[in-house]
This record gives C-alpha cells, sequence and structure tokens, in this order.
C-alpha cells in the first residue's frame, strides 16, 4: 500500500509539473514519442539502461529553447517476451497521438512486433536486437536500426581473430535467438577465414553450471573459447573457465560488453577478453563524450549499458525528424527512409533500402586493467601485453 | 414491486455500473486516474459487504441466472463496441476472454478434480505451435482451433500415466519438468522456429480475413481485433455452458469427490482413474484452443511466452479467482491480464507489486475473490 | 575417454549434485514437519548468498582483509541472517496457512520467491546484473593430466559433506531431531508429549534456511559469480531432487540431488554437439522415475488411515 | 427374517501383513442374510483392516473372500461396492464443502448415469435423474431425522456430528447394498445419540430386503442389543464367537481387553 500510495503522489506531482511546465512554456504543441524495451527479467539492466537513454534524448530536446514541440516518452516494458511485446507494441501503435518510436532489444520480441508498426504505419527504430531477419525478413518501410546487426560484428570478429593466428575454436552459445543466431554466423564466417570449430555447446540462458561443457571442451584444447550470449552467461563461463584450468583466449560477443561482465568477473580474469560492438567507440566521438557527460549529469541511478548510445541516437534521430517534417507518422516514415549519411553520437547513420544502419562500423574491444579499451589503443595491439596463447 | 422485478431491476442496474466501469477503465490512461478509479471500486466493494448489500446482490444473481449470463454477455459486447476502433481495448478484452477459456481449463483440472497442473503454459503452447503449423495448410482455421485443443489433450496425455499415479507436490513437480521440458525443447529444437519464434496466420472462416478491419462507411472503420473478440467471446460462451454443465451433474459430483476424497470416493464406486484422465484431457483441451486463437491474434509466438511464469499466471487466475469458480476465473483473467497493463507506471516493479498482491490474497483470502458456491444442479431448484 | 577426464566429471558432477543435496534436503526438511513446500527456498539462498555478499563488502571498507576472517564473517552473517528469515517466512506466510490447500502454500511461497528476487533486482545497488563473488579460499591447483583440482573446490566438497553429515546428526542423534522427529511423525502426539510444535516448525525452518544460505555462500565461492535469479533454478531443481528421492526422507534429498547432477552432467557429456537438450534429458528422466516411483526413490511413509 | 439361510459374506484364512505385523491371521468368517455380526476387540486388533481388505482399500496377502457366491479377494473398491459391499469410516469421510444431497448421491454412484455425453447433453433427461433421485434421498434422510431432510442442501460442514454421521449411514443405505459395514458409528457420540442411530438403523434394515450387517464398535450395550452374534478379534486372530452373552463371559476375551491393555 505504500507503494501504491508513493506513485499516486508521484503521479499527481506528475500532473502538476506538466501542467505547470506548459504553463511557462509558452504553450508548444505536445508530440509523445515511445520507447519499448525489456525492463523486468533477466536482461533488464539494458532495457532500463536504453530507457535512460532515450528519456535524456527526450529531455534534451525539451531543454532546448528552439525545438517546436513538446515531447512526451511514453515507456513501456515487453518482458523480453513476444507475446507482452506485441502488447505493447499494440497499444503503442494504436495511439495516434505517439508519432514515433524507439524498440526492442529481444529479437524475438522485436520480429513479433514489426508487423504491427507496418500495420499501423509507424515509423521506429531499433536500438538494441541484432538479428538479421529484424530488418531483412521484410520490406516494412516503418522499420529502421541504427545499430549493426550480428551478421556484420561476426564478420568481422572472425576475421580479426583468425588474424591475430587462433586456428581452433569451441563455441558455446545460449539457445535463445541472441546466441543461436551468433552461433550461426560467426560459424559461417569463421570456416571461411579458415578457422576451425571443435564443438559447438548450446546451453540454456539460466544455466548456473558449465563444468560439464567446459571440461568437455578443456579435452579437446582449442585456442580460442567463443561466447555466444550475455553478461551473465559469459561471466560464469569465463569463471568456471579458471577453475578448471582452462587458458584458452575468452572471446565474447556484443552482449557482454559491459562493465558489469568486468565487475562480475573481476578484474584479473576479465583481462584479455574480447568482444565487438556495432558502431563507433561512443567516447571517441565529440556526440559521444556528450553523451557520457549529460547521461552523468541527469543522474540516472542505472548505467546506460552498452547499447544505451544507439537507444539515444535512435530517439535524437526520430525527434530531429520530427522537427524537421512535423509530427505525422507518413512524413516521419519518409524522413527515416532518406536519410543517409546523419551524424549521430555512434558515428554515420545511412538506411538502406531495408532500414537497416549500413555503416555500421564495428569497433572491437578488449579489457585491459578493468576496462573496456579499444583494441586499436590498447597495449595489446603493439604486443605489451599478449592475448592468451600468445 | 415483486421480488422478480426487483431482482431484474438491480441487476440490469449493476450491469449498467459493470459496463460503464469497465469502458472508463480501458479508456483512462492517466495514472492519476487509474489509481482512483480502483480505488473508488474497492471502496464500493467493501461498503456493499459491509452494509450486507452482497448477499443481497447475490441472492438476486442466484435467482436470475439467465439474465445474469445475458447481461454480462451483452455488457461484454458493449464495451467491445465501444472501442470499435481502438485497437489496444479489444486486444486486452480478446486476450482476457482467451485467458478466461484457458484457466477454466486449469480450473477443470485442480478446481474440480484436484488434478494439479503447473504447465497450464505449455499447453496453451501447444494450442499456438499447433495454429502456427496448421496456418501454412489447408485446413480450414476454424478446425485449427479445435485440433489445437486436440494435440494439446493428446500431448497431455503422455503425462497420464505420472499424474495418475501421484498426489500433491509430486504431480506439481511433474508438470513442472514438463513445463520447462517444453520449453526447452522448442528452444533447442529449431524444427519449429527455435528461440526466434514462428509466424502464426491469422484467422479465416470461409474467405472472412480476421486480420482486415471492417469498413462499414467512410468514416466508419473497426478495429480488426473485434473479430477476435467476438469468437473469443464465443469460445468464453461455449466453455463456460460446458463447464457449467459439467458442474451440475454426476460428472462434477464424481470430480468434487475424486479431489475431495479418494478413498471415500473409490469405496463408492467412483473410478478414480477414469474421472482425473477426463478432466485432465478437457482441461488440456480448452487450453489448447485458447492457445491456438491467441497465437492466430498476435500473429506471432516463440518459446518465450510460454515459461513457468507464465503457467503460474494461469494457476493464479484460478486462486485469485475462487476454486472451480467459474465468475471468479472470468473476474481474476480480467484482474490479472489488465491490471499490470493498465498500471504501465510502475513498471520494472510491477512483478514485485504483483506478487505482493498475491500473498495478501492468499493469507487473507484464500478462498478467492468469487468463491464457489454449492451446486445447484438445476437453477433456482429446491426440490 | 581417459582417467582424468572422467575423473574431472565425476568432480564437477559431485560437486553440483552437493549444492543440489543441500537444497533438497531443506524442501524436505520441511515437508517433514509441516507437510508443506516452501517454495521460495532457492531465492533464500540467493539472497543469503547476497548477504554473505555485503558483509564481505562491508568487512573489507572497515579494513579487515584477512581471507579467513572475512569467510567467517561471510558464514555467520549469511546463515544466520537466513535462518532468521526462515523462521519469519514460517510464522508469517506458512503457518497461517497450516490448514488452507497445499496448494496455497506452495504459491504464498513461489509468490515471496518473486518477491526476493525482485526485491534483490530493484534494491539491491545494480542488483540487475551478476556480481563477482570473491575468492575467499585458497586456489592452489594440482593437475594431473587433463584433471585439475583446485584447493578451494576441495574444501567445499569436504565442507558441503560435512554439513550433510551434520544435518543428519542433529536430526537423528540430538533432542532437537527428536522433537522434530516427533513433530514430523505424528503433530498431535507430539504436542501431548509437551513439545512446542510451533517452536520446532520455526527452528526447522531456521535450520534448513540456514543450510540453503551455505549452500548459497558455495555457490558463490565455487562460481565466484552471484546474480538475482540464481535461485530459480536451484530452488526447481532442489524440489524435483527432493521429490525424486522421496520428501521427508534426508538420504532422499541427498540421493535426489547426486542423482540429478548426474544426469545433467551425462546429459551434457552422453549428448555431443546437442548438450542443450541435457536439461529436457534430466528432467524427461524426473518424470519417468516419478511415473515408475510414485513417492520418490525411498519412497515416503503414508500412515493414511483409513 | 423368515428368508431361507443364506450365506452372504465368507472369508476363509484371510491374512493380511503390514511389514512384520500380521493384522490378520487366518481369520474365518461367515456372515447369514439379514444377520447383524458385531466384531469387537481391542486396538489393533484387525477389525478396522479385515473391513479394508473386504473393500479393496488393501490387498489380502492370503486366503479368500467369498460374497453372494462370488471370489472378490482383492477386487478393486469399486467393484466391491458395484457387487453391493457400502461402508462408513471410523474417522468420517465426508465431503464437508458440499451438500448433504451431494454425499448421499455420492454413495449412489452405481444407480446413477455417469455416461459423459448423458450428463452434459440430455439435460433433461438427467433432471428427471436429478429430481427422481432427490426424493429417494429425501425420504431416507428423513427416517434419520426429518429436520435433516429440510436441510439438504447444506453444505455437511455445518452440521453437528451425529448428523455427520447419519449422512454417512444414508450415503452408505442409498444404493441398496447388501452388506452394510459400520466402522464405530458410535464414534465421538453420547449415548443416547448412539441408541437412536441405531434404532433408526434398524428401522431402514426393514425396508431394504436381507441387508446383513457388520458392526464393529466399542460400546458393548449396542452391541448387546442389536448383534445377532459377535466375533473376537485379537492381534488379528480370531478367539470367539458367538452369541454376545456367550462371548462376554469367555475367558479368553476377559483377557484379551483386561490383560491386552
Amino acid at each position: 500500500m505504500k507503494i501504491l500510495g508513493k506513485s499516486t503522489v508521484s503521479a499527481i506531482a506528475m500532473v502538476m509539473t506538466l501542467t505547470v511546465g506548459v504553463g511557462v512554456a509558452d504553450a508548444k504543441d505536445k508530440v509523445k514519442v515511445a520507447f519499448i524495451g525489456p525492463m523486468t527479467g533477466g536482461v533488464s539492466a539494458v532495457g532500463v539502461g536504453g530507457r535512460n537513454s532515450a528519456e535524456l534524448a527526450v529531455q534534451l530536446r525539451n531543454a532546448d529553447p528552439e525545438a517546436k514541440y513538446e515531447y512526451e516518452l511514453v515507456s513501456m516494458d515487453s518482458e523480453c517476451k513476444p507475446n507482452v511485446g506485441v502488447q505493447v507494441a499494440t497499444k503503442i501503435a494504436a495511439d495516434s497521438k505517439i508519432i514515433g518510436l524507439v524498440g526492442h532489444y529481444c529479437s524475438a520480441v522485436a520480429m513479433g512486433a514489426v508487423d504491427i508498426y507496418h500495420r499501423f504505419n509507424l515509423p521506429m527504430s531499433v536500438w538494441g536486437a541484432v538479428l538479421p531477419d529484424v530488418t531483412y525478413a521484410n520490406d516494412y518501410k516503418e522499420i529502421h536500426r541504427v545499430n549493426g546487426t550480428m551478421i556484420n560484428q561476426n564478420e568481422v570478429a572472425a576475421k580479426f581473430m583468425t588474424e591475430q593466428g587462433y586456428k581452433t575454436w569451441v563455441v558455446i552459445h545460449d539457445t535463445t535467438d541472441y546466441g543461436k543466431g551468433h552461433d550461426k554466423y560467426f560459424t559461417e564466417y569463421l570456416t571461411q577465414n579458415g578457422g576451425e570449430i571443435l564443438a559447438d555447446f548450446g546451453v540454456s540462458s539460466d544455466q548456473q553450471d558449465f563444468t560439464a561443457e567446459l571440461t568437455k571442451a578443456k579435452q579437446l584444447n582449442p585456442d580460442v573459447i567463443y561466447f555466444g550470449g550475455l553478461t551473465p552467461l559469459g561471466v560464469r563461463i569465463r569463471a568456471q573457465m579458471e577453475k578448471l584450468g582452462i587458458t584458452s583466449q575468452f572471446q565474447g560477443v556484443s552482449g557482454i560488453k559491459s562493465d558489469s561482465f568486468i565487475e562480475g568477473v573481476g578484474p584479473e580474469l576479465s583481462e584479455g577478453v574480447v568482444s565487438f560492438l556495432e558502431g563507433a567507440p561512443v567516447d571517441k566521438l565529440p556526440g559521444g563524450q556528450y553523451f557520457t557527460e549529460k547521461y552523468q549529469a541527469a543522474g540516472f541511478a542505472e548505467s546506460e549499458e552498452a547499447y544505451g548510445p544507439f537507444a539515444f541516437a535512435a530517439m535524437t534521430l526520430i525527434l530531429d525528424g520530427i522537427e524537421e517534417v512535423g509530427p505525422n507518422r507518413k512524413k516521419l516514415t519518409e524522413y527515416l527512409g532518406n536519410i543517409q549519411g546523419y551524424d549521430s553520437i555512434v558515428g554515420e547513420v545511412s538506411f538502406d533500402d531495408h532500414g537497416q544502419n549500413t555503416v555500421a562500423a564495428i569497433t572491437k574491444y578488449v579489457i585491459q586493467d578493468g576496462k573496456w579499451v579499444v583494441w586499436e589503443d590498447s597495449e595489446y595491439v603493439d604486443g605489451t601485453r599478449k592475448l592468451a596463447g600468445k | 414491486m415483486t421480488q422478480s422485478l426487483k431482482d431484474k431491476l438491480v441487476i440490469l442496474s449493476l450491469a449498467v455500473l459493470a459496463t460503464a466501469f469497465m469502458i472508463t477503465f480501458l479508456a483512462i490512461e492517466e495514472q492519476a486516474e487509474i489509481f482512483a478509479l480502483l480505488v473508488l471500486a474497492a471502496v464500493l466493494v467493501f461498503a456493499s459487504a459491509k452494509f450486507g448489500l452482497i448477499e443481497t446482490i447475490s441472492g438476486c444473481l442466484s435467482r436470475n441466472e439467465r439474465l445474469l449470463n445475458g447481461a454480462v454477455v451483452a455488457a461484454t459486447l458493449i464495451v467491445a463496441f465501444w472501442f470499435y476502433e481502438d485497437h489496444f481495448p479489444l486486444l486486452m478484452i480478446a486476450t482476457v476472454l482467451l485467458y478466461t477459456v484457458a484457466s477454466c481449463g486449469l480450473n477443470m483440472q485442480f478446481g474440480y478434480t484436484g488434478v494439479v497442473n503447473f504447465a497450464g503454459a505449455a499447453f496453451f503452447g501447444i494450442g499456438c505451435y499447433t495454429a502456427a503449423v496448421l496456418g501454412e495448410t489447408s485446413v480450414p482455421m476454424l478446425m485449427v482451433i479445435i485440433v489445437g485443443g486436440l494435440v494439446a489433450a493428446l500431448v497431455g496425455s503422455i503425462l497420464i500415466i505420472p499424474v495418475l499415479r501421484t498426489r500433491g507436490h509430486y504431480a506439481a513437480v511433474v508438470t513442472i519438468a514438463f513445463g520447462l521440458l517444453f520449453r526447452t525443447f522448442l528452444e533447442v529444437n529449431d524444427a519449429l522456429g527455435g528461440p526466434q519464434g514462428l509466424g502464426v496466420s491469422g484467422m479465416n472462416i470461409f474467405g472472412w480475413d480476421f486480420n482486415s478491419g471492417i469498413t462499414l462507411t467512410d468514416d466508419i472503420e473497426v478495429s480488426f481485433y473485434m473479430n477476435y473478440v467476438i469468437l473469443a467471446l464465443i469460445m468464453v460462451m461455449l466453455t463456460f455452458v460446458l463447464m457449467r454443465r459439467i458442474e451440475r451433474s454426476w460428472i462434477g459430483l464424481n470430480f468434487d469427490a475424486v479431489r475431495l476424497d479418494e478413498t471415500a470416493a473409490a469405496c463408492y464406486g467412483i473410478d478414480i482413474k477414469h474421472w482425473k484422465i477426463l478432466s485432465f484431457t478437457l482441461g488440456n483441451f480448452l487450453a489448447g484452443t485458447a492457445g491456438a486463437l491467441y497465437a492466430m491474434m498476435l500473429g506471432f509466438i516463440a518459446p518465450s511466452n510460454f515459461a513457468f511464469s507464465d503457467s503460474l499466471i494461469l494457476v493464479s487466475i484460478v486462486l485469485l479467482g475462487g476454486m472451480g469458480s467459474l465468475w471468479g476465473t472470468i473476474l481474476a483473467a480480467g484482474l490479472v491480464v489488465l491490471l499490470p497493463e493498465k498500471l504501465q507506471a510502475i513498471q520494472e516493479y510491477r512483478f514485485l507489486i504483483y506478487a505482493v498482491v498475491m500473498i495478501l490474497i492468499l493469507l487473507f483470502r484464500p478462498q478467492g475473490v468469487l468463491p464457489r458456491g454449492l451446486r445447484a444442479y438445476i437453477p433456482g431448484w429446491r426440490g | 575417454m581417459d582417467v582424468g577426464l572422467l575423473g574431472q566429471f565425476v568432480v564437477n558432477g559431485m560437486m553440483l549434485g552437493m549444492m543440489y543435496a543441500l537444497v533438497a534436503v531443506g524442501f524436505t526438511l520441511f515437508f517433514g514437519v509441516l507437510d508443506v513446500i516452501k517454495f521460495s527456498h532457492g531465492d533464500v539462498l540467493m539472497v543469503g548468498t547476497f548477504a554473505g555478499f555485503t558483509t564481505y563488502i562491508g568487512m573489507t571498507a572497515i579494513g579487515i582483509d584477512n581471507a579467513l576472517l572475512q569467510l567467517v564473517g561471510v558464514l555467520v552473517i549469511s546463515i544466520g541472517s537466513m535462518a532468521v528469515m526462515g523462521a519469519i517466512i514460517a510464522r508469517y506466510l506458512v503457518l497461517p496457512l497450516k490448514s488452507a490447500p497445499p496448494l496455497n502454500t506452495l504459491l504464498v511461497t513461489l509468490m515471496l520467491g518473486t518477491v526476493l528476487r525482485e526485491a534483490i533486482r530493484l534494491f539491491y545497488p545494480d542488483g540487475s546484473n551478476p556480481k563477482h563473488f570473491p575468492a575467499l579460499l585458497p586456489t592452489d591447483s594440482w593437475a594431473v593430466g587433463s584433471f585439475t583440482l583446485r584447493a578451494d573446490s576441495a574444501i567445499l566438497l569436504l565442507a558441503g559433506l560435512l554439513v550433510i553429515i551434520g544435518v543428519n546428526v542433529l536430526i537423528n542423534r540430538t533432542r532437537l531431531g527428536l522433537a522434530i522427529r516427533a513433530v514430523a511423525q505424528d503433530e498431535e502426539t507430539a504436542k501431548c508429549m509437551g513439545i512446542n510444535f510451533k517452536m520446532i516448525v520455526l527452528l526447522t525452518f531456521a535450520l534448513g534456511s540456514g543450510v540453503a544460505a551455505f549452500a548459497g555462500v558455495m555457490n558463490g565461492l565455487y562460481y565466484n559469480e552471484i546474480n538475482f535469479g540464481m535461485g530459480l533454478l536451484l530452488g526447481v531443481i532442489g524440489f524435483s531432487a527432493a521429490i525424486v528421492g522421496g520428501l521427508g526422507n534426508i538420504y532422499g534429498a541427498i540421493l535426489g540431488g547426486f542423482l540429478f547432477a548426474g544426469l545433467q552432467t551425462l546429459g551434457a557429456v552422453a549428448l555431443p554437439f546437442s548438450s542443450a537438450y541435457k536439461d529436457v534429458f534430466a528432467f524427461a528422466v524426473v518424470i519417468a522415475i516419478i511415473a515408475w516411483r510414485p513417492t520418490g526413490l525411498i519412497a515416503e511413509k503414508t500412515s493414511e488411515r483409513v | 427374517m423368515d428368508q431361507q439361510k443364506e450365506t452372504v459374506l465368507a472369508f476363509r484364512g484371510l491374512t493380511r501383513r503390514f511389514g512384520g505385523v500380521v493384522a490378520l491371521n487366518e481369520f474365518d468368517m461367515e456372515l447369514d442374510n439379514g444377520q447383524i455380526v458385531g466384531l469387537i476387540g481391542p486396538n489393533g486388533s484387525g477389525k478396522t483392516t479385515s473391513f479394508n481388505v473386504l473393500t479393496g482399500i488393501y490387498s489380502a496377502n492370503g486366503g479368500t473372500i467369498e460374497f453372494l457366491g462370488q471370489d472378490i479377494t482383492n477386487w478393486p473398491a469399486q467393484k466391491v461396492y458395484e457387487a453391493g459391499v457400502a461402508r462408513t469410516f471410523q474417522r468420517s469421510r465426508l465431503c464437508l464443502e458440499l451438500s448433504i444431497f451431494d454425499n448421499v448421491m455420492i454413495g449412489n454412484h452405481k444407480r446413477l448415469n455417469q455416461g459423459i455425453l448423458f450428463n452434459i447433453f440430455q439435460r433433461k433427461a438427467l433432471k428427471a435423474q436429478i429430481e427422481e433421485n432427490y426424493s429417494e434421498a429425501h425420504k431416507l434422510l428423513k427416517i434419520f431425522d426429518p429436520a435433516l431432510a429440510e436441510k439438504i442442501f447444506d453444505p455437511v460442514g455445518s452440521l453437528r456430528m451425529i448428523d455427520r454421521r447419519r449422512i454417512e449411514i444414508c450415503r452408505a443405505l442409498i444404493s441398496h447394498p447388501r452388506l452394510l459395514l459400520l466402522d464405530e458409528p458410535s464414534a465421538g457420540m453420547t449415548h443416547e445419540e448412539t441408541r437412536e442411530l441405531m434404532d433408526d438403523i434398524l428401522e431402514v434394515r426393514e425396508m431394504i430386503d436381507g441387508l446383513s450387517i457388520i458392526l464393529v464398535e466399542h460400546e458393548m450395550g449396542m452391541i448387546e442389543r442389536v448383534t445377532d452374534k459377535c466375533i473376537v478379534l485379537n492381534f488379528g486372530q480370531k478367539i470367539c464367537e458367538g452369541a454376545y452373552r456367550d462371548v462376554a463371559s469367555d475367558k479368553l476375551v476377559q483377557e484379551a481387553y483386561l490383560g491386552g491393555e
């Protein structure tokens, strides 16, 4: 009952602030934009980080005196479940006051929801889901994606790792769409680059103990253990490798590129772990630094996580579009369709005819002294430090 | 004024009140208003309990079952048509209706017969996947709903032996294990779309495509979800009649006897296995049919829809409504589906609050919101 | 397969089995005294682990960095606080529902599990992300061929064994154990003989929850990683293990725990390139076993009076 | 009782063990048409066990049970009931949340149409059956207590102990069994109530042709008053058989009751 009371109070407070705000701000037209992400359950950290980032984009725009409209963010929780996702997608898409959407970290949810956006002509951009099919399995002009797909990521990863001289791999992936997709594309590109996969283990996304799989892996003695999945599992696998005395190089995917991976594994064990992420490194771009500063200044309790910048970039793009063409779904879709060479905090954005950002540069990261460092800036690049087995 | 006329007036005014409440509840978005409405509802319920109104009302209702049933159907239709062009409320209404059908299936199992089933979402899911697979074929879609139920019942028959041989917690583990197994299997096995899920074709009856809206005039376009609301309502009505008739017959009596005392039941010739199999199979059938239509309506399904927590939601609907209580199930399905949806402001706190509310209900009203009454074989008949 | 590798699998499996058994023992104890299933058990374990973790952080913050002292502190706080929590849960959630259908107790504790899980996720600092649990035990390791045994694993295995033996001795050789068994046998008679029923129930829940907290800390020390969701699956598996072994019987719980771990390991080893099916395999075997022995491998004594 | 003498039930060497304990040891017994037999003996002497073996709750480890000329040894409980054996339980086993009518109808299982399609679709015929059974149940209850018959749609949980006993007996009698097994009907009741109950049972017996009764009872006044013969069990063994007066004066029996406890 206490929580209820609090919420009521804050809701009333919210309404009051809004009323006052509108009164002061000389009554700009109000426009609604939306965000969907997983805010409960296992990957909620990423979802909340994304929502905060999207909210930051809206806050900054509202603080900008030159903005033509007053924006209101509607954010919804998909729970990373397709059925819930379809519900909230319908709710948002059917609300004609909502002009644009930044949505989806979980690919399965995105897959279920794209049909709805198309049906309701709601222009949207994906901020985190990396399954290629989200953009490529349909011709919907409403669907865009600012982040790259797992295809780009694994292409770069396979090439890079074979260039380092590694020959043999054991792949462990979770059996969600995310892990399975990574498994598929990595295997494809690795074989093209001449690497060999000794074994391939699928594990469930809530598994705690991997010693059985890792013991088998140990017997095969691969150069690299590739893990396709998200941070929680990645942490467990890296820690348990140590228990079993496995000294192979640990290679992750974008799903583990988070501070919580380092925090979870501890600085010693995480040293030398590599990962790949779409987009230019945030802190390298002028806008990126701006984002980091603003995010910290906004005082969110949670970290923005790896995909926060994408949510921010996608939301900014949509807000720019509305400023430009006005609050109209069809016009916004058209605007997004023509985006080429757009400057964002994650690098240049250009959509192809499926709405996929083609300039999705992939950045290679390595953990050095308990921090994710861009490979080219690390001590590994000149041989001061060495990856495992080198 | 005669008693019966008075009764009718009471029911009609209640129906009007409930309809108005539902429409307001579905229409408002502002969180403060939603809270206010909920508080108002709670106050009304408590106040009428305090002044003994509840007994008067329930007396009225039980004397006029036909009128009550008719009023509820009419109210649902009025609410649905009020939102004829608003997709989301219609989607929610249809979802509530389909959850009601699935929960009735579970109610048949442990509300009536006491057969524990913690894999409700799995059987619901079997219906969904059946619809996804058969949607690609030329099997008539209306048929697919039935087949969805049949497949669910058939797969359930794998569990019959362990379910019959075990009781209580042991049976719970059998179904929990099955639910986990089902989901993992779908995720690992790519034949049915794997973790990415599957698209499902929409409902289509003799060329009437459910997934396109109905254009009445240039200005009026009825949401395509209306199709699903109506079909789901028909399913609820059929389920309701089936459940009622079973309850009010010797079958229902046998179910109760099996639940309450297996040994005594056996000593009076009641074949425990026979009735358990019947109720388990029928329950799974209902869950499967609901799943099949749900999949068609959503158009997309994936294994993560059918997790243990989803089975728990179905179980909590049954328990919240009151074991074996049909009206309770309908009310609880509405609460469990709509409340979290309407309370989006509490976003990440929803699960926490939901769990706390469930605990409070189990502690302070373990019999559910609308406990099942005594069996009235023939409505209004007292010998 | 060479011997070293086999040995490795056995040790892995035993470690896993030990943890399952410790959880299953709790389930079986609660069932013994009250015929109820406390499904929040796995989440109590998780909270216990977080309590231990917080203790570690606190001790480090005030400058105690001796690993042994820290370990003792972590264990004492974690086990102690969970024992208290277990008793509180029994007092306010389980006992009030004593006369309600067993399903209600199961559900109320399931919901409590959700509350605990969500509370840690939402209110523990950065609770939604995994945490690095420190290695407080020596990490020397012996490697023979493909067999690696680390000192900490060996110590944990031994400690787990000691705890299980300890619980067993407590139940079978002490006055408290006698009282617990008396309550388990026949509540009415036990009451007549002057046993404080409520007190015994609370103590049993405290004991079971303390053991769970120990298993949680053990889990943390072994995997060096903890997260808010770790208890859910452990709870389900521990429950299944207790059921497969036969509720109300400590040996059954131990047997069930090791059996489940064995099945999972076997699944991962014997199903090459499709190890993802190992849980499907393990749960299918569980269903088959229950179909074969409806009251568990070591059958529960049914004493229904007709 | 001027029917010809016919053996309704016969135990021959009936044996049942629980682990090492022999609960029934080579128990022989015969029961004639219309007879009332008292089964007495100290606690744990095998009285209830013999009911449980007879009604198929426990299986027999040895010996046979013959009922109306049929060998019914180890038949499942359902079939034993169908054959015409109805029983009550030592601890009342009514369904407390169900109405009196429901509880009585559970006992009438074999005479009700249990067809699934009949129950769901033939509502008119079902209604007729319900009404017919209602009047029969009402009539039966009225014999025991007219007030009870008026409460036929009340939940059993709201009734006094004696009423619950009555309903349990009605549940057993409604299907017109050939053999009624009464397991300590007086438990938890006063002498007066017990007497009342027994008179009712005797009255009902007149209405059902050739109803035989086995009565397990501690209340010796009741045994004395109603039984035709008595069988005494001790440690699963029959130690004495005969009319109550003879049995009561038997040395072995006195030892079993006095010395044994």
